[in-house]
């Protein structure tokens, strides 16, 4: 079973991730159940939202105190809140930033993951591209498939056209798609990096 | 069909496919989900000439049903918390009058402190309005209960509360199978009132009634919510001819059949257990899990029946009785009257605090070990206690207990957990 | 319904097994009261019964109603003085019912319209009536409508008494008077006009008349000496008025003065002064207050030119002047001279002080008892101290009006036909008076009393014409409706309606009610809010 | 108020339209009480106290309502001395389709019973709210403002008998100023109700803007009955107050019910109106003027007030109010 966690802001749609990550699991045939951190939170706050994708049916109702993915929608979280708390020893972490990893000064708290499973690129940038609105769930998701291989882009395609018909729905999806091609190029190049060091 | 969906918005589809006439709401939450859907299918045409009425207040909600459904007709309502509490009056008063309003109950805890996230304070506080309470354990429970509830009432002419808890199940997606019209309406048939408000044929509805008949209105209700325990099995059995699948049902075991330790509980927390008694059962500790998904009635005999080779239960309740412990506990006792039975009362997720797997885990063996305090509070923050027990023996004027635990716990932004 | 809910569903209408009645303590109980107009009214109309039927434009039931008691609506209508309205409720309202107005009205239509009267079967007992005016017509009438043969025997030219030859034409059309008397001889009354009676008990005898009633009228004046005014210059207003009837008009002076303050002196003045005389002056001892003659006729006549001379007496006179003493009221009311005197220029004088009846001739039928002042004694039953024969009007002791004669002869007529057949007439016993505070006035609504029209002043100096107009037939009805029925139900719903226990029971339309004592509380709503006073509470018995 | 018309009455009758019944008005014009074949939709047997006005009230209004809905009715009733006196088991007294739920509920009950009617597309049905001030304007009164702003299809009738009759006679926001209750004792400093509180209902139900809204006294049936047949000719949220006297609460006699019902009206105290879409568009003129002391003096409520000493600046106070109502309301033509 994975476990998933999503942090953000409220307004940003935390939820809606989360809703649209168990879509597109469920499209692909898998379990899957979502849900917020049931908060009364109010707009740009610090929120939370969850996801458990598995081959079998899920029961328990627990929080995700032990993820296996934490999402990031907004890198300002990043020291305000325990973002990597429980994180799994092979976890994989997704961030939202025009930043590097570098200079985000996140490193303490990746260096122990294997590489990567650590991927920070502009969502943010991505939405403004596609959909004119700093709006980065689509970017993430298409990140999320890439960067886990958990479900399947089109899966994360059709959860975003079921959830936004027309117009926008496309936009997201194609946001999602360039994101789904950036990290998966990113990832192989330090991927390829790492093969080449240890080919040195 | 089967679909990733929000919990409340399966039930809403699902009442809808009930073809309700009247429903009357008031906004709390975490029950707003399902009636902002119920509102905007009712607006549509979805729900034939369902009249939806925007109230201001749930004791207008609830009483708006009581005149609907005197009237014949179908009628539903949703509320939470406090919500349940302000309508309080008119719940007692729609089970006095005998009138089949199903209503759902989006469990959350009841302040001061004012708290928004789940347990059962609220239907545990009218657990003795002679409704009918039925626990949702996921949210595919929740959908089909909500269709039985509807002719479980008009079959008894009782009102029937469908609970399932804030947020854990209604902000929750989840695959759920949706059933569809032909479906329901070959389940649900036509609500035929016993009493109805009608010009043709007069009657008084409400009448007041002395010490002389008061005591044997009484009897009939309870031998009406007997008779419930009665058909509550066949309106399952019947659901599963229409369905294909089994939903609700009075209670049911898993994982029992050898079981001496007994964990007992209502709604979500059911799925937490049964990981935590898969997990255990893999160590070899022999224990199961008992759902109570029929809570007013209680099912007595089938509780105790499933219970017949458990020498140890311990009851799980989102609630506490302050000043006496549990609430379902003591139902459970009374229910195992002259068995030798430890029962455990354990008080869990009050507030909203997540229940974990491994807490439970711990909790089972700390019972089978007799180190489980009576009652137990699964996961007390004991430090906390401790820090406020000291402070208020230091200083007379102490102030709230709250706001104090909060600061000593130094809650700063969203606490994860 | 055996699926409802035990005990909180109840069946419609089930309250009527709790008789909430034996709550009461006090209970109601319609009554009927007697009102004042009715109590008031000399000839014993039940005027409000005829209102009834008047306020429902049912005129002909009306009239009915009204000659159970007064076969001469259209005169009275017109000549009454009407105490009635002086003791009508509505005065404390706001004005009086005019029930002249519709009594008129109503005789008026009447005569347009032919209107009869039933009689009783025939019961072959002959009466005799001595004189035509108004007690003997009324006495005639009732008798006939009795059953029984009646002949008046009248003295003068023609019927009517009083009627013709006391009240000026102005007042009371002839042709009214004509057609008043015609109805009584269509119901069989036969009247033998220039008969005068000199031996009842020959003419009883001759005509074989079972029973005799008296009703001469008043047609001898008074008279006073006026020291130096030649005796051809002094008039009665008896022979004026009767003169007044004839073809030639009575010859007087152009100065004329009238001696008297009574109805009389003024009719004769007003008479006068059609005849184009003037200045009219009338010279009365007392003041205006002690005048017995009614105070809208001393108006009327002074609108129209006559002149008063109030406390003064006629000392003497000559050939044109006359001299009065100023006069004073004592404490007692009563004019004593004052000494000083002054003239008055005057042609003529009429007396009116006063008439009597001519009864000289009874003294001779023995049994009757014919008193100092010319009047018969009778008994509560208007019998003379001889069997069988009856007096009334202005030859017996008391008030003098068309009205009173024509009350004692209904009253007459009723005890001469218990005399007739053997029997007492026994009145019934009269109902509790409905006075004015038992009415509950607030439901009545505002209505000014209709005014009928008067004749302008010219044509009223200069003619006979009768000077006050009848209502037309809207505005009888309007007057009518102004009736407030004290004491008597009149079927407005009120009591039904106020109960609060619905425990009064409507009987229909114009059948008034009934209490339905199982479900009446005794609360006393009910009389409280009858507007007019007919229920009383009284004392439950149990 | 200055376009304001005052209600007309049919004159020079004997009675005119002030009796309940009046032969010589035509059918259409006499009151439904008069009527032989009138509802009695509160029928005889209940348990009212002698004389009460609440009874009379709600049997006037309903009667009416019957007639003008061509029998097409159904009454909700909150708690209170009417709900109580009318059906204790085994017995009910009425006769229309009738239900009692709560004391604080009765609009939206009737709201409720509007839109099942409405889901059936039974508009022939006419729905009928009634309690008395404490379930209007206290108690109910929340669900009161939420029937009148969903404008919801409703007729609701207030028996306004100024303070909580069935408990005993405790104060109300209805009750007069300076009322003795068994809450606003006439003793201390100032005896009775306090003067400025409560509220006025009908003027708050105006200020919601709702279709019809009127007041109307069992003094003046033919004024009650019009207004309630008129208010069931109107579709949407509607509201009579109707002043009834209670003889126990008032301390007045039983059968004077209907004359303390009348001089409220004729002081100017309880002033008849009649209001459409939030604006006052007619008034019923007072027929004869009493001072307020008529009106105060049959009440031992008030008996406070006439001493000794006379508290003449009470009276004047209450006889304030009533000059005001005459001038607001335009009361005297």
């Amino acid at each position: 079973m994975w476990q998933i966690r999503i942090h953000g802001r409220g307004g940003q749609g935390v939820v809606t991730a989360a809703e649209l990550l168990a879509m597109a699991a469920f499209m692909d045939g898998k379990y899957a159940q979502a849900f917020p951190s049931f908060g009364s939170e109010r707009m740009g706050a610090p929120v939370v939202a969850f996801c458990r994708v598995a081959e079998g049916a899920i029961r328990t109702r627990e929080t995700v105190t032990r993820p296996d993915v934490v999402i990031i929608q907004d890198p300002t979280l990043l020291h305000q809140v325990d973002l990597f708390g429980g994180l799994a020893p092979l976890g994989f972490v997704l961030i939202n930033s025009t930043q590097t990893l570098d200079a985000l000064h996140i490193e303490e708290f990746l260096s122990t993951l294997p590489l990567g499973h650590v991927c920070a690129f502009s969502a943010t940038d991505l939405g403004l591209k596609y959909l004119k609105r700093p709006i980065a769930n689509g970017p993430l998701l298409g990140a999320f498939a890439a960067i886990t291989g958990l479900i399947r882009l089109a899966s994360v395609e059709s959860a975003i056209q079921q959830k936004f018909p027309g117009a926008v729905g496309e936009a997201n999806r194609a946001a999602a798609r360039e994101a789904f091609d950036v990290v998966t190029t990113s990832i192989t190049e330090q991927r390829g990096i790492v093969h080449h060091a240890h080919a040195d | 069909m089967r679909m990733q969906i929000e919990g409340s918005q399966a039930v809403a589809d699902a009442i809808a496919l009930c073809q309700p006439e009247v429903i009357a709401a008031y906004p709390i939450s975490p029950q707003t989900h399902i009636v902002e859907r119920l509102s905007r299918k009712t607006k549509q045409g979805h729900i034939g000439r369902c009249q939806f009425l925007n109230v201001e207040s749930e004791f207008a909600a609830l009483s708006v049903l009581i005149g609907a459904s005197a009237s014949g007709a179908r009628t539903y309502t949703a509320t939470s918390s406090q919500g349940l509490l302000f309508m309080a009056e008119a719940v007692y008063n729609a089970a006095g009058l005998g009138l089949p309003i199903v209503m759902t109950i989006a469990n959350r805890a009841i302040g001061a402190p004012i708290n928004i996230w789940n347990d059962h304070s609220d239907s545990m506080a009218l657990r003795d309005a002679e409704w009918i309470q039925l626990f949702a354990e996921d949210n595919q429970d929740a959908v089909d209960l909500h269709i039985q509830a509807f002719r479980l009432a008009e079959s008894l002419s009782c009102p029937v509360m469908v609970c399932m808890d804030g947020y854990v199940l209604t902000h929750a997606y989840e695959p759920v199978d949706v059933p569809d019209a032909v479906q329901v309406n070959a389940y649900l048939p036509p609500y035929d009132p016993v009493q109805v408000l009608d010009p043709e044929r007069p009657v008084s509805i409400g009448a007041m009634v002395g010490p002389e008949a008061f005591t044997e209105v009484k009897y009939f209700s309870h031998q009406q919510h007997l008779r419930a325990l009665e058909v509550m099995p066949e309106l399952v059995e019947a659901f599963e001819q229409h369905f294909q699948r089994r939903s609700g049902g009075l209670c049911s075991a898993y994982r029992m059949e050898d079981a001496d330790i007994a964990v007992i509980a209502m709604g979500s927390v059911i799925g937490t257990i049964k990981d935590a008694v898969d997990e255990l059962r893999n160590t070899g500790v022999r224990v199961g899990c008992v759902k109570i998904g029929c809570y007013r009635p209680f099912p007595k005999f089938q509780v105790s029946a499933l219970l017949e080779k458990t020498t140890r239960v311990i009851v799980v309740e989102k609630d506490l009785a302050v000043g006496m412990g549990g609430i379902v506990s003591a139902d459970v006792q009374s229910a195992l009257q002259g068995r030798q039975i430890s029962v455990h009362t354990v008080i869990a997720g009050l507030g909203g605090r997540s229940i974990s797997t491994s807490s439970l885990k711990h909790m089972i063996l700390e019972a089978r070990a007799e180190r489980l305090t009576e009652p137990y509070f699964l996961d007390l923050n004991k430090t906390v206690i401790e820090q406020e027990l000291a402070r208020r023996r230091d200083i007379r004027r102490a102030g709230p207990v709250a706001e104090h635990m909060l600061q000593t716990m130094n809650v700063i932004g969203t606490k994860v957990s | 319904m055996e699926r409802t809910p035990f005990a909180i569903t109840l069946d419609p209408n089930t309250s009527l097994a709790n008789h909430t009645g034996n709550w009461r303590t006090i209970k109601p109980i319609y009554v009927d009261r007697l009102p004042p107009c009715n109590h008031a009214c000399p000839a014993g109309e039940n005027i409000q019964a005829w209102l009834y039927h008047a306020e429902e434009g049912a005129y002909e039931e009306a009239w009915q109603q009204l000659m159970q008691d007064n076969p001469m609506p259209a005169i009275h209508g017109r000549v009454c003085y009407h105490p009635c309205e002086s003791a009508c409720n509505r005065g404390h309202i706001d004005e009086a019912v005019s029930i002249h107005a519709v009594e008129r009205f109503l005789g008026d239509q009447a005569i347009a319209q032919g209107w009869r009267v039933a009689c009783a079967p025939r019961t072959g007992k002959n009466v005799l009536v001595i004189g035509a005016g108004p007690g003997g017509l009324s006495t005639a009438y009732h008798l006939a409508r009795m059953g029984h043969q009646v002949t008046i025997h009248e003295a003068g030219p023609q019927a009517g008494g009083m009627m013709r030859y006391g009240i000026p034409k102005y007042r009371l059309p002839r042709e009214i008077v004509d057609a008043e008397v015609a109805r009584i001889q269509s119901m069989g009354v036969t009247i033998r006009l220039n008969s005068r009676v000199d031996d009842l008990e020959a003419t009883m005898a001759e005509g074989r008349f079972d029973a005799a009633f008296l009703a001469l009228g008043a047609h001898l004046a008074r008279r006073v000496e006026i020291p130096g005014v030649d005796a051809k210059r002094v008039l009665d207003a008896v022979r004026f008025l009767r003169d007044m009837e004839g073809a030639a008009r009575p010859k007087l002076g152009r100065r004329v003065a009238i001696y008297g303050g009574g109805n009389t002196a003024i009719d004769v003045a007003r008479s006068v002064e059609r005849l184009g005389m003037e200045p009219v002056i009338i010279i009365y001892r007392r003041d205006l207050g002690h005048a017995p003659a009614f105070a809208s006729e001393i108006t009327e006549a002074q609108d129209e030119g006559v002149q008063f001379q109030w406390l003064r007496r006629i000392a003497q006179g000559d050939e044109s002047t006359l001299t009065v003493e100023e006069m004073a009221l004592d404490e007692q009311g009563k004019p004593q001279p004052t000494g000083r005197f002054e003239r008055i220029e005057a042609d003529s004088v009429i007396l009116a002080l006063g008439q009597r009846a001519d009864t000289g001739f009874l003294r001779r039928v023995s049994g009757l008892r014919v008193r100092e002042d010319g009047t018969i004694e009778v008994d509560g039953t208007m019998m003379t101290g001889r069997p069988g024969i009856f007096a009334g009007g202005d030859m017996v002791p008391g008030e003098q009006s068309v009205t009173v004669a024509t009350g004692q002869g209904k009253k007459a007529a009723r005890h001469i036909d218990a005399y007739l057949r053997g029997s007492a007439y026994v009145k019934p016993e009269a109902h509790e008076p409905a006075t004015f505070s038992r009415l509950n006035t607030w439901y009545y609504t505002d209505a000014d009393a209709s005014k009928q029209p008067l004749l302008n002043l010219v044509r009223r100096r200069s003619s006979f014409d009768e000077i006050v107009g009848g209502l037309d037939a809207d505005t009888a009805l309007l007057e009518a409706r102004r009736c407030l029925s004290c004491g008597n139900c009149f079927n407005c719903d009120n009591c039904y309606a106020v109960c609060p226990d619905s425990a009064v029971i409507k009987l229909g339309p114009g059948k008034r009610y009934a209490i339905n004592y199982d479900y009446c509380k005794g609360c006393g709503l009910c009389a409280e809010e009858c507007p007019c006073g007919a229920i009383d509470m009284v004392r439950e018995v149990k | 108020m200055d376009e304001a018309m005052t209600t007309e009455r049919i004159k020079f009758y004997q009675t005119g339209t002030f009796t309940a019944g009046n032969r010589l008005l035509d059918e259409a014009t006499r009151t439904v009480q008069s009527r032989l074949d009138r509802t009695n939709s509160l029928n005889s047997g209940h348990r009212a106290c002698q004389g009460c006005g609440e009874a009379l009230g709600a049997r006037y209004a309903l009667d009416a309502a019957m007639r003008a809905s061509h029998n097409q009715l159904i009454a909700v009733n909150a708690t209170g001395c009417l709900e109580v006196f009318s059906s204790p088991y085994p017995e009910s007294a009425w006769q229309i389709p009738w239900m009692h739920s709560l004391f604080g509920n009765a609009p939206a009950v009737a709201s409720g019973i509007a839109a099942a009617l409405r889901a059936k597309r039974r508009d022939d049905v006419t729905v009928i709210a009634q309690g008395g001030d404490g379930a209007t304007v206290d108690i109910g009164f929340g669900c009161l403002s939420g029937m009148f702003e969903r404008n919801d299809d409703v007729l609701y009738l207030c028996y306004d008998n100024e303070a909580y009759m069935n408990t005993g006679i405790q104060r109300s926001g209805a009750t007069p100023p300076f009322a003795r209750t068994n809450t606003t004792q006439a003793v201390g400093e100032h005896p009775g109700n306090p003067i400025g509180n409560g509220k006025n209902v009908p003027r708050i139900a105006l200020a919601h803007g709702i279709p019809y809204v009127a007041t109307a006294s069992v003094a003046d049936l033919h004024d009650l009955e019009r207004k309630v047949t008129k208010a069931i000719g109107v579709r949407g949220a509607r509201y009579i107050h109707v002043h009834v006297p209670c003889p126990l609460g008032w301390g007045s006699d039983p059968a004077h019910t209907m004359k303390v019902a009348r001089l409220a009206v004729e002081s100017g105290l309880f002033p008849l109106f009649e209001a459409e879409f939030g604006k006052i568009i007619c008034s019923t003129p007072i027929r004869r003027k009493v001072p307020v002391e008529r009106y105060l003096e049959l009440q031992t409520r008030f008996k406070h007030l006439f001493g000794p000493p006379q508290d003449t600046e009470a009276l004047a106070a209450i006889q304030a109010m009533a000059d005001d109502n005459i001038a607001v309301y335009g009361l005297m033509e």
